[in-house]
């Protein structure tokens, strides 16, 4: 295992502190419970929004901290969910009297440990309302499943549910933008090399030379399929295809288009991934009105991209090009 | 013949070290199918209760002791074992309520009040694939045994080796909960590291009755 | 070598094309001679900034095309300096009528390259002035050498010499800017791995497990030592000694810290090395006054970082804070 | 007997073959003391030049064909060997002027004005490691053989032979200039693959003299 690191047990800590010296302006951090808010506090009157999740996804969730976005974001350990106790502290430091969102990726430790917080949340007086993120078309959603992941579409979710409590919206409506934002958002995932968990320190998973996990998530978690390596614009066929039969997008739709880097892909490949799913696209008739590339959802030093699609309304327009001030994501200010 | 406080303190202090011991093993069944931290959050968190149960109380209720073991575990553990065993122990603990010793039937009570809590947060079946195909096995050994009028110790020895059994039969299954759910048919072949660590515990359960019987 | 590409030969033109298609508002691509402009055309009456070098360092140079940063960007092959006519052409459409600034890195290639450019647009009536950043101090400048390398400082050149441009310096004093910038700017990377150029197929050098390189160029140069891998903190120590030694930057300075990711390094482990560099100039009494950590003079997938610190007077501080729109780095609109 | 353009012609053609066959291995010195490209660089840099060879006018001199080569080598290889590579060319075809063919002592003057391309614009001495330890005692053997009255031929070998050792001298030194400066004493034992791919195209000159004489 080759990484940056010290303590392989104190790489969360150690990174979040990192995070925190170099983004004063942005975000103050909380090291006992951990937790990332923003610096000037809670906007009084405006609904409160408290993401968060394993660590290893950087910038998913500290990153995206701030004006027009998160309120908090709770990093647990790598991989894993953090426990119900600093998502209280962060969804009580988030409260302006207006109530708070949780944003939830759709995984049973997380799911679970914030609907742990939000009972204990809401003993303490605060309302709060979840929302959960399923954007991964690759694991079938049925009875007989813990139902999609929330991968690299939270960040569309976070974004536009962000910008609604800034302009004042009211919890129920922000949780109902955030719920039609996840309802709109498809996404699906490929993995070339795999994460090492630092306190594994081993790969996740291990890929021969040649292959590819086609349908990857975002914890190392296998796929749909295992093929041989091919050229990136098949890859970005076998990604959007699944996704575009899924919602179904159709001709006219207009969307946001948002390649993701895994965290050890680099932009050099992950514009030649956006250059073909624009032109497949724009192929059939599918308007890209707005396009996000970059490394924001990542899994650890994996190499790999996922494919983001998201239709768009004009409120969603408008939401997602409301100013954002965070680490990770900034415009209009 | 019943178990005190002593069997849960010998409890505690044999779960730290069977975790300890097989924290890698864990991750590595949990890498397999899962993401590979199972063992990792459970060696966290039983560490932690550890650390809580230094300082516990002499004059502490069985009850009291597991209720620790809950708020510990679901505030370090983390990820989906932390809540839904620390739910375990929590319910667990309410069924014991002020007892200073357990019989047989309290034993049987504690189990399966601690098994209706894993259902009651994580909604599995048995054959999910999770640790409900250990833990509902082992509630279902121990009923039996104790109404044969066997021991605490031996009802929890029947909960143990069930459970045990339970952990292995999950090999074969198809996983619908939890991570592994996403593997479709390629969790076929693997345990599941849920249902092993809770055979662990459980035997752990049985050993610390014997010793302190 | 596993990449998401298509032919290894169509990498540039692919990656270039599909950044054009993600940010058309910002940027609009020349195919043929290959050059990367502002979507408005040149400023009238201000300087234009034309950059440029070889590819693989993506977001560099490309995504600083924009308002507040260059006029125009001229990306090479792989580790390539472009010939004289792509530059040709980028300046002169980044000719506003103030004259063309060319920022150049110091390499070789670059530097005969971006000469013979310079030559042929004065030759059709732009004048042009180049500025050379040389901010690696793992390579010593000397008689004896090609003299310093230009790293990841020259995005801090980029930026002050972009907001001069922008707030109407003249082709003079935004070229003094760069200079001054460039003089007040030091850096040092380590390669964990090694990036693969796509024509190549292997990679550039081997590591072994538990090898790392002190001093690595952005073209997988090999640097001033090989050595153990050892915990990131003493690894920082390494490279930020000799920054802080060469300058030398002193108590009481003030300083923007740019942890820069070498491709394939994700966040988590860049705000890691972030915090012990912040730790270090802490102790001795240099205050950080501006941060920048990400990726954004890359080699491909390699995984490592740099460090850079800029010296920092008031001038340059009003010019980094300057609003910036570009796909990298945007801030202030 | 002296060398009109279908030595020119033929040059441009053995160069292409040879830089092609060769581009792998020029890659893999350049990998090892620079940034891996220089065969690439090259190989893109005469395939252009074939091209533009196809349609080169039949009553081209040999001055216009060695401009086209060097017009199109700044054009199109990039990196620090286009520039110096396309400067040789240039200036040395200003020194062929309009001649139709060549004697020896053009020929020496012609490689002449080219090294001296490349040192107006690299400033590189002999012993920096670079492709002036291949083209400066091509230079100087040429010289020899035509003060020695050898035929265009035989000064072309001379050269060749010359610049082949040359290639090989740059191994035991430390280098100069180039990216292969930054390494210090890590750069010995290796050779310098721009001396490498010049004794190439010199080797290249030298048969296309033998093939057409
Ligand atoms: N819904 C559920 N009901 C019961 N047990 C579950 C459920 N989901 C997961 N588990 C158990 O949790 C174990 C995984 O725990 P752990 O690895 O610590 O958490 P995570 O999956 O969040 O990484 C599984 O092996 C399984 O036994
Ligand atoms: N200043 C110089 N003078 C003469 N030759 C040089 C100089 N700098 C570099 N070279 C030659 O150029 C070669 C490298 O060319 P190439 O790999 O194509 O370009 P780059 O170094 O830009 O990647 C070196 O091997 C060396 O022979
Ligand atoms: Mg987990
Ligand atoms: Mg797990
Ligand atoms: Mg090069
Ligand atoms: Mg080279």
């Amino acid at each position: 295992m080759k990484k940056l690191i010290n303590d392989p047990k104190n790489v969360v800590d150690e990174s979040v502190a990192g995070f925190g010296l170099a983004h004063p302006d942005i975000v103050t951090v909380s090291a006992d419970p951990l937790f990332v808010a923003r610096a000037q506090g809670a906007s009084q009157g405006k609904v409160g929004i408290v993401s968060g999740g394993g660590s290893g996804h950087e910038p998913l969730h500290a990153g995206f901290v701030g004006f027009g976005m998160l309120s908090a974001a709770v990093p647990g350990p790598v991989f894993t969910s953090p426990t119900p106790d600093p998502i209280v502290a962060a969804t009580l430091a988030s409260d302006g009297g207006a109530g708070v969102l949780h944003i939830v990726k759709n995984y049973t430790g997380d799911v679970l440990n914030f609907e742990t917080a939000a009972d204990l949340a809401d003993a303490e007086g605060v309302r709060v309302v979840s929302v959960i993120v399923d954007d991964d078309v690759a694991v079938k959603d049925s009875l007989y499943t813990a139902g999609r992941r929330g991968v690299a579409g939270t960040v569309v979710v976070e974004k536009v549910a962000g910008a609604a409590a800034e302009r004042g919206d009211d919890l129920d409506a922000v949780a109902a933008i955030a719920t039609r934002a996840n309802a709109n958002t498809r996404s699906m995932g490929v993995a070339l090399t795999s994460g090492t968990v630092p306190h594994a320190g081993e790969p996740s998973f291990v890929l021969p030379e040649d292959e590819i996990e086609i349908g990857i998530g975002i914890h190392g978690e296998p796929g749909r399929e295992r093929i041989k390596l091919e050229p990136a614009d098949g890859i970005v066929d076998r990604l959007l295809a699944p996704i575009l039969e899924d919602l179904p997008f159709a001709s006219g739709d207009k969307v946001l288009l948002f390649v993701n880097g895994m965290g050890g892909t680099p932009l050099v490949e992950q514009y030649i991934v956006y250059r073909h799913a624009a032109e497949v696209l724009a192929e059939k008739g599918i308007e890209v009105a707005r396009s996000l590339v970059g490394s924001f959802v990542t899994s650890l030093e994996m190499q790999g991209v996922s494919l983001t699609v998201t239709r768009l309304d004009d409120e969603l327009t408008e939401l997602w090009d409301a100013p954002v001030e965070t680490a990770a994501l900034r415009w209009g200010r | 013949m019943s178990l005190g406080i002593n069997w849960v303190t010998t409890w505690v202090a044999k779960t730290v070290d069977v975790v300890s011991t097989n924290r890698l093993r864990l991750v590595d069944l949990d890498r397999e199918i899962g993401d590979g931290d199972h063992g990792e959050n459970l060696d966290r968190g039983f560490t932690a209760v550890a650390t809580k149960f230094a300082s516990l109380p002499d004059d502490s209720t069985p009850g009291a002791a597991l209720k620790l073991v809950a708020t510990t575990l679901i505030s370090t553990v983390g990820g989906a074992s932390g809540p839904l065993l620390g739910t375990a122990y929590l319910k667990g603990a309410q069924a014991v309520g002020d007892a200073t010793e357990l019989d047989s039937d309290a034993v049987v009570a504690f189990l399966t009040a601690a098994r209706d809590g894993v259902v009651l947060r994580g909604k599995a079946e048995v054959g999910d694939k999770t640790m409900i195909d250990a833990w509902t096995p082992a509630v279902d050994a121990a009923t039996a045994a104790a109404a044969d009028g066997k021991s605490p110790v031996e009802v929890l020895r029947a909960a143990a080796d069930a459970a045990a059994q339970g952990a292995v039969a999950t090999e074969p299954l198809v996983a619908h909960k939890g991570r592994a759910s996403y593997l479709g048919d390629r969790a076929i072949g693997h345990r599941d590291p849920g249902a092993e660590s809770s055979s662990l515990i459980l035997a752990a359960a049985a050993d610390a009755a014997d010793e302190v019987k």
